[in-house]
């Protein structure tokens, strides 16, 4: 297991490789230029903006720029951000957590919602309890985003006045609520419509028929074989969620100022901070790449056949 | 004896009237404002901080040899007492206030100013403040490295310094600027790179914290050098870039006070409780459509005329900005001094500009794309209101919607044939006007490409001129010669407003900038 | 019925199935009895109800679109039929146990096996975990698997398919059950695995007084272990009896089909090359069932009137009951 | 049997509900014309802008003083097309990258199965977002944005049933009969893909529909004038709370066409696969 997990770390080097290489080149022909936007709404003097762009070695041709990138990037270096006074992996470090705070309530919104809801539409599988709670879940993910997010935000915290509307805070749990859910509800349709599916083809298998024919309760049934058998695909769809969730987080974050990854990300790539974008991109697959082989590896915890090599 | 009672009650009226002012302002409270310029804060250190956003905290953690006066409406010392101009106005003395101490306790000398002007002005730094310490005598030189100090910053005691500028200008205007704020060497040179997220200043407010991406809190600064300032125990701003956001915090009373956006103003004005507590002015800033005059469409000065008067800009700011802007008159706002009053601007007046354009030989119209952004009040919604307008003169006008980076970029190399945009206007109207200099490239922000040399002799003129009333004379002669041209399509000043609760007081209108609020005059009543 | 010792008793069972199809009659008035002690083999081809017979007695027909929609189920003496659900889960495992058919698939392939006995144990009987499992171990011994208290922990996977059948058996026998439904048990093993799970049944049925009841297609196995047998077709019984009268005098035309398809054991020495027979034609649509007899259309012997007149069970004597008009024609004649 | 057939669909209520509402959306989509009232960019008018909906402005006027339901009825066809477009580019590559990866194997295969990983590693809208930067915002960015962002979904499914057919018995036997390769990917591969790539279709067209209001929310979409749904909700969204109307109907409208795209797939999934329908 340990020989596996390690091949596999190892096997991110060649995709990462691969990525870094594809948004290099995407990111470095971008029209446009950080020292265009230094000044934000003030327009700065040309030579100011010259000296800026030979300063980050913008004048230099791209397969150099690639192979310093590249260079210190082995060193795990991912550089100097051209805009904000702070090393890029510094700056990158102090919007993990935050990010990871987010997508891990917005998933375990997802999974207590989710998971349940599948369960409850399979078990009553064709009535109009299904079908209601199947809508529901599918109502999740048809509502674009900031538009969720925005009517959450009108109705909880304008109207209720329950959440505050956006931003960090201390860091505590009220600024969390709103965007937690925002990004969590979509995850927690497809969830639960992967339990769903899940549940139906466990509840077909003919070892649940032998517990039946043991005499267990539904109740037992359900918790016991139903569950532990579908909680492999669910493991998966999560895992594959988890990345995208962080994908997401683009918008979430942008629109409720939540100091993370994502509106970072955004933020830099508008303002062409090239070494910035480029790293954060690279925070957020290797966040996926990790997740899903920690999916992965849990899989050996839940299914003594799955062995690794 | 009746005389006497009435003196005594005048003199007690009166001491009341002042100590409305001076003792009614209750100290302590937090105030929390808005950081309304995108979700970010790069960095606190003046010297590097090239945006609005950055520079609206960093106003109140640092001072500069000037400050801005919002109540005359232009910069005034701060950090010197007086200063005696001599030497054909090129010799600035400055007597420096003795009581200024940084917030590491030490006390602040003519050392700390040069050590700072010297740092912006090295080749390292890429300081947005470098153009402006480049008309003190030998920062140029610095700046290329071959001297090692400024030579026209002369050190008389620890606190009188002489400076010498290489021409006559008025050094308020750019030694106002926050970017050339006076800094502590020896903090600067302990922290480093960490200054930018630890800053220390001379200012009323102390940095405290900063959640990266949400929020930055200061405290006040108990030994800042003006007496009874600040009035407030702290000030936290708020990171909030989406208009609906603020609004929706301010409401709920979570910041006291607001930069209003364009679909708030409508609402807040109707709103009794609110619209008693907004403070508006016209912002140095003029949004407007840049012809790029070597298109041969826009060759013709009647084509540009014709469509300033086609566009009905004061419904336009009406309907779809709600009010929230001031109609232009030319490029120069009402709040500059250089502003003609008796001037009027274009009227919407269709009949004339079919006429202008029949006269052009462009009866049959012309179709041009312009570039624009995703901004409310100067951006492709402008412009979709623009279209129907231009069509009665048969012009087809087609958005075309670019990033910020795109439109800066293409605005400078010229690939564009009309952009919209919001250009500086102040506070400097020299400064301002001298864009338009037919010797300036698009490179240095004449984006038109802008080309008549009785105008640029104007500026020229104005700029050599000492007396500052014939100055202005001769700067709204230009102003209204760039009207008469139009290189640009003049659509509005920027009418900028914060809305505060009652229980805030001392929010000033400041026209560079209205989010640059000195928060060190500002109180909140106790609750 | 008049003897005493009768265990079940199902008397006109009918399970239907309602689908977008239409209905399929799968057991259409099943009526028959097993004693105590006593294998009784119920056969016939796939699809013929046998499994949907067994899947009724335990009350497990798949739900919503199975449906028992006639008849009784006498469990000694009372109708389980008409037990609530949590009754019925009292029963079974503890009263009826049941092995499947596919031993591949009818395991939990994330729990061990151990605690899917023992799982069992805990359900119907007051122990302590502790107890539950080392009785599973002692079952696991009982069922011939070698070194069970290390197989114990052993997931599904890990067994072959005789071993898990064993496995199942262990489960199914781990209440001491008063009947054992075996649903195909060997049909998916090996021929050598399956004399020994057979030999295996046979031997723990006598250790455990168990009744089964063996629901096969396989006629081979019917001869090793029944004491009666019932042939099945089509939802219905058409030959009841004891193994000697069937074998040796098979009246239905069905039954003597099914006989001369399996081969037996030096046939070709003694008469030469005798072949296979097939029952040719395929197994009625259980959705278009009409009247008559259902195996008509494939029957050698048909007459006019047996595509139109149903036909009752005749009693031929000492238990032998069959459901033709030959039959019938014959005795009352 | 064809009864039958409309009996299995008429029981599944959420396909008859995605199938009537996506019915509905492409009706409205071709319909355009005739159906709406004004023209949705011309028949612009300052001076009845931000109308809350009325008899003559049924769904009320926008900022511009566009009649928001023509322009919610328009913007059926540019959603629409946006979403129908950028899938089926999805899909030919998907499908012709699969095809490649599963027939020359080794290391097409090895290239072509990496090249999915990275895609299915970096989050679509972020990858959209960096082609968009690159583009610019349009409608035809918006179409080559999303199309070469989502591919690999399919492109894994065809790969996979390429290579479980070369097992099957029926496309050995066509090898042996000297069938080329283009053959059997005609008669024995294609038909088979067809199902599951129509159902990650649909799913595709409802989430690229999304994808595209993401894009409009930092300001990456299509560019006005033209009415996309998505583009008028990030546009409204600053009015939410003073003229609620804007922002509503196009955000309904692209809520229930989501919904019925995402019914539609999955009830048909559900009603491909023989083991739930069994019932």
């Amino acid at each position: 297991m340990l020989a596996y997990t390690v091949r596999r770390l190892l096997q991110f080097i060649p995709t990462i490789i691969g990525i870094s290489l594809i948004m290099f080149c995407l990111l470095n022909v971008l029209p446009g230029n950080a020292a265009l936007m230094a000044g934000g709404k003030r327009e700065l003097s040309p030579e100011l903006i010259e000296k800026m762009k030979k300063d980050w070695g913008l004048d230099k041709p791209l397969y150099v720029r690639y192979l310093i990138y590249m260079k210190d990037l082995a060193h795990g270096d991912l550089g100097q951000s051209f805009l904000r006074q702070e090393k890029v992996n510094d700056l990158l470090a102090s919007r993990i957590w935050p990010t990871l705070r987010l997508a891990v309530s917005a998933m375990v919104i997802a999974l207590t919602i989710g998971i349940p809801l599948g369960f409850f539409s399979a078990l009553r599988q064709g009535t109009w309890g299904d079908s209601a709670s199947m809508i529901v879940a599918v109502s999740g993910v048809a509502m674009p985003q900031f538009w969720l997010g925005l009517l959450l935000m009108l109705l909880f915290s304008a109207k209720m006045n329950w959440f505050p509307t956006s931003g960090y805070g201390d860091g505590d749990f009220i600024h969390l609520v709103l965007p937690a859910i925002t990004l969590g509800l979509g995850s927690m349709a497809l969830l639960a419509r992967t339990t769903r599916a899940a549940v139906l083809e466990v509840l077909e298998e003919d070892f649940i028929r032998t517990a039946r024919s043991k005499g267990l309760s539904r109740f037992l049934i359900n918790r016991r074989h139903v569950f532990q058998n579908t909680l492999v695909l669910i493991l998966t769809t999560a895992g594959l969620q988890f990345g995208s969730l962080i994908g997401q987080t683009v918008i979430v974050e942008k629109l409720f100022s939540w100091p993370g990854l994502g509106s970072l990300l955004v933020d830099s790539i508008f303002l062409r901070d090239i070494p910035v974008v480029q790293g954060g991109i690279l925070m957020i697959i290797l966040a996926f790449l990790i997740v899903n082989l920690v999916v992965d590896l849990l899989y050996c915890v839940i299914d003594p056949r799955i062995k690794y090599q | 004896m009746k005389k006497f009672c009435m003196y005594l009650l005048t003199a007690i009226l009166m001491t009341g009237l002042m100590s409305s002012d001076v003792f009614a302002a209750n100290s302590g409270g937090t105030f929390k404002f808005c950081l309304p310029y995108g979700g970010q804060v790069f960095g606190l250190d003046p010297h590097k901080s090239t945006r609005t956003q950055d520079n609206i905290v960093e106003l109140n953690i640092f001072r500069s040899l000037y400050q801005w006066d919002a109540t005359t409406n232009k910069p005034v010392l701060a950090l010197a007492d007086k200063v005696v101009i001599s030497g054909e106005d090129k010799v600035y003395t400055y007597s420096i206030k003795q009581n200024v101490k940084f917030h590491n306790g030490r006390n602040l000398t003519v050392d700390d100013i040069i050590w700072s002007y010297e740092r912006i002005m090295s080749k390292e730094l890429a300081s947005p403040a470098a153009v402006d310490i480049r008309i003190i005598k030998g920062a140029k030189e610095l700046e290329q490295g071959k001297v090692k100090t400024i030579s026209g910053l002369k050190k008389i005691d620890a606190y009188t310094l002489e400076i010498t500028l290489s021409n006559p200008v008025d050094p308020s205007y750019n030694l106002y600027k926050v970017s050339t704020a006076i800094l502590p060497k020896e903090e600067v040179e302990k922290k480093g790179a960490a200054f930018t997220t630890n800053p220390v200043g001379c200012g009323p407010f102390m940095f405290e914290k900063w959640v990266k991406g949400s929020e930055v809190t200061l405290k006040k600064f108990p030994d800042y050098y003006e007496k009874g300032l600040p009035y407030l125990d702290k000030v936290v701003f708020k990171i909030m870039g989406e208009g609906a956001a603020r609004d929706i915090a301010f409401k709920a009373k979570e910041l006291d006070a607001t930069i209003v956006g364009a679909n708030q103003y409508l609402p807040y004005k109707k709103d009794p409780k609110i619209s008693k507590n907004m403070i508006e002015v016209a912002e140095m800033y003029t949004r407007l459509m840049v012809f790029n005059l070597d298109d041969k469409n826009f060759a013709d000065k009647r084509v540009r005329q014709a469509i300033n008067y086609a566009i009905n800009s004061k419904l336009i700011i009406e309907k779809y900005l709600k009010g929230k802007a001031f109609p232009t008159v030319s490029f120069l706002p009402t709040t500059s001094p250089a502003f003609d009053s008796t001037q009027k601007g274009y009227e919407y007046n269709l009949e004339k500009a079919k006429a202008l354009m029949k006269e052009a030989g462009y009866e049959d119209g012309f179709s041009f794309e312009v570039l624009c952004t995703t901004s409310k009040s100067y951006g492709v919604g402008v412009i979709e209101a623009v279209i129907p307008f231009l069509k009665k003169i048969n012009i087809e006008i087609k958005p075309q919607l670019v990033e910020g980076a795109v439109l800066a970029e293409r605005a400078r190399s010229g690939d564009f044939q009309a952009l919209t945009w919001s250009l500086d206007s102040g506070p400097d109207p020299l400064d301002a006007l001298s864009r338009f200099h037919m010797d300036n490239p698009r490179t240095s922000r004449n984006y038109p490409g802008y080309k008549n040399a009785e105008f640029s002799g104007l500026i020229d003129k104005a700029a050599k001129e000492r007396d500052y009333a014939a100055k202005i004379e001769l700067l709204k002669k230009a102003d209204a010669m760039l009207k008469e041209d139009a290189p640009l399509w003049f659509f509005n000043y920027n009418k900028a407003i914060i809305a505060y609760h009652p229980w805030v007081h001392g929010i000033q209108s400041v026209a560079p900038e209205m989010m640059y609020q000195d928060l060190s005059k500002i109180w909140v009543d106790a609750k | 019925m008049n003897h005493d010792d009768v265990l079940l008793n199902v008397r006109g069972l009918k399970t239907y199935f309602y689908t977008l199809d239409g209905i399929a009659k799968a057991v259409d008035g099943m009526s028959f009895y097993l004693d105590k002690g006593e294998t009784l083999a119920i056969v016939g081809e796939s699809g013929c109800g046998k499994s949907i017979t067994a899947l009724s007695i335990m009350g497990l027909v798949p739900q919503p679109a199975g449906k028992i929609v006639n008849g009784k189920i006498y469990l000694n003496n009372d109708d389980i039929l008409e037990y609530p659900e949590s009754k019925m889960q009292d029963i079974r495992g503890d009263k009826i146990a049941m092995i499947f058919q596919e031993p591949m698939t009818s395991l939990n392939p994330l729990m061990t096996v151990g605690s899917q006995i023992s799982e069992m144990i805990l359900r119907h009987r007051r122990v302590t975990k502790k107890e539950s499992w080392e009785r599973s171990v002692s079952m696991l011994e009982k069922v011939q698997i070698p070194s069970p208290g290390r197989r114990a922990k052993d997931y599904p996977h890990q067994l072959s398919g005789g071993m898990r059948q064993r496995v199942m058996i262990a489960i199914a026998l781990s209440c001491n059950p008063q009947i054992l439904i075996a649903d195909e048990p060997t049909t998916a093993l090996d021929v050598t695995i399956q004399a020994q799970i057979l030999d295996l049944m046979l031997r723990l049925k006598q250790d455990y007084e168990t009744s089964i009841l063996m629901i096969t297609h396989d006629l081979g196995v019917v001869a090793e272990v029944a004491q009666r047998i019932i042939v099945m077709y089509a939802g219905k019984i058409i030959e009841e009896g004891n193994v000697f009268s069937i074998f040796e005098n098979p009246r239905h035309p069905y039954t003597k089909a099914l006989l001369k398809s399996i081969p037996k054991f030096g046939n070709r020495t003694e008469h030469g090359r005798e072949p296979l027979q097939e029952i040719t034609g395929i197994v009625p649509n259980l959705y278009k069932l009409g009247s008559g007899c259902s195996f008509c259309p494939r029957c050698k012997e048909a007459m006019d009137i047996c595509k139109i007149k149903d036909v009752g069970l005749t009693d031929l004597g000492n238990g032998h009951r069959v459901r033709c008009l030959l039959c019938k024609s014959k005795r009352e004649e | 049997m064809k009864d039958t057939i409309y009996k299995k669909i008429l029981r599944r209520k959420n396909l008859v509900v995605g199938i009537i509402i996506t019915l509905a959306v492409v009706f409205m989509a071709i319909f355009a014309p005739l159906m709406s009232p004004y023209h949705p960019i011309d028949d612009a008018d300052l001076m009845v802008s931000d109308q809350p909906p009325s008899i003559e402005f049924l769904f009320g006027t926008d900022e511009q003083g566009r009649d928001i339901l023509s322009r919610v009825i328009y913007g059926a066809r540019v959603s629409l097309s946006i979403g129908l477009l950028s899938q089926a580019m999805n899909t030919v590559i998907g499908v012709v990258l699969g095809l490649l990866a599963g027939f020359m194997g080794k290391w097409w295969d090895d290239i072509i199965m990496g090249l999915t990983n990275i895609m299915l590693s970096i989050p679509s809208l972020v990858f959209a977002l960096a082609i968009m930067a690159l583009l610019g915002p349009g409608l035809i960015n918006v179409f080559l944005a999303l199309g070469f962002t989502n591919w690999a979904y399919t492109c894994r499914i065809t790969r996979s049933q390429v290579l479980s057919s070369q097992e099957l018995n029926f496309v050995k036997a066509a090898q042996a009969l000297g069938y080329g390769k283009i053959r059997i990917m005609f008669t024995q591969i294609l038909p088979n893909i067809v199902g599951p790539i129509l159902v990650i279709g649909t799913l595709g067209v409802a989430g690229a529909i999304l994808i595209e209001a993401g894009l409009s929310f930092l300001g990456l979409g299509t560019q006005p004038p033209t009415p996309s749904w998505g583009g008028m909700l990030a546009t409204a969204r600053e009015q939410l709370f003073t003229s609620p109307w804007i922002s509503i109907f196009p955000g309904l409208a692209i809520f229930i066409t989501v919904l019925g795209l995402n019914l539609l797939g999955d009830g048909w999934r559900d009603y491909m696969d023989p083991r739930i329908s069994r019932q």
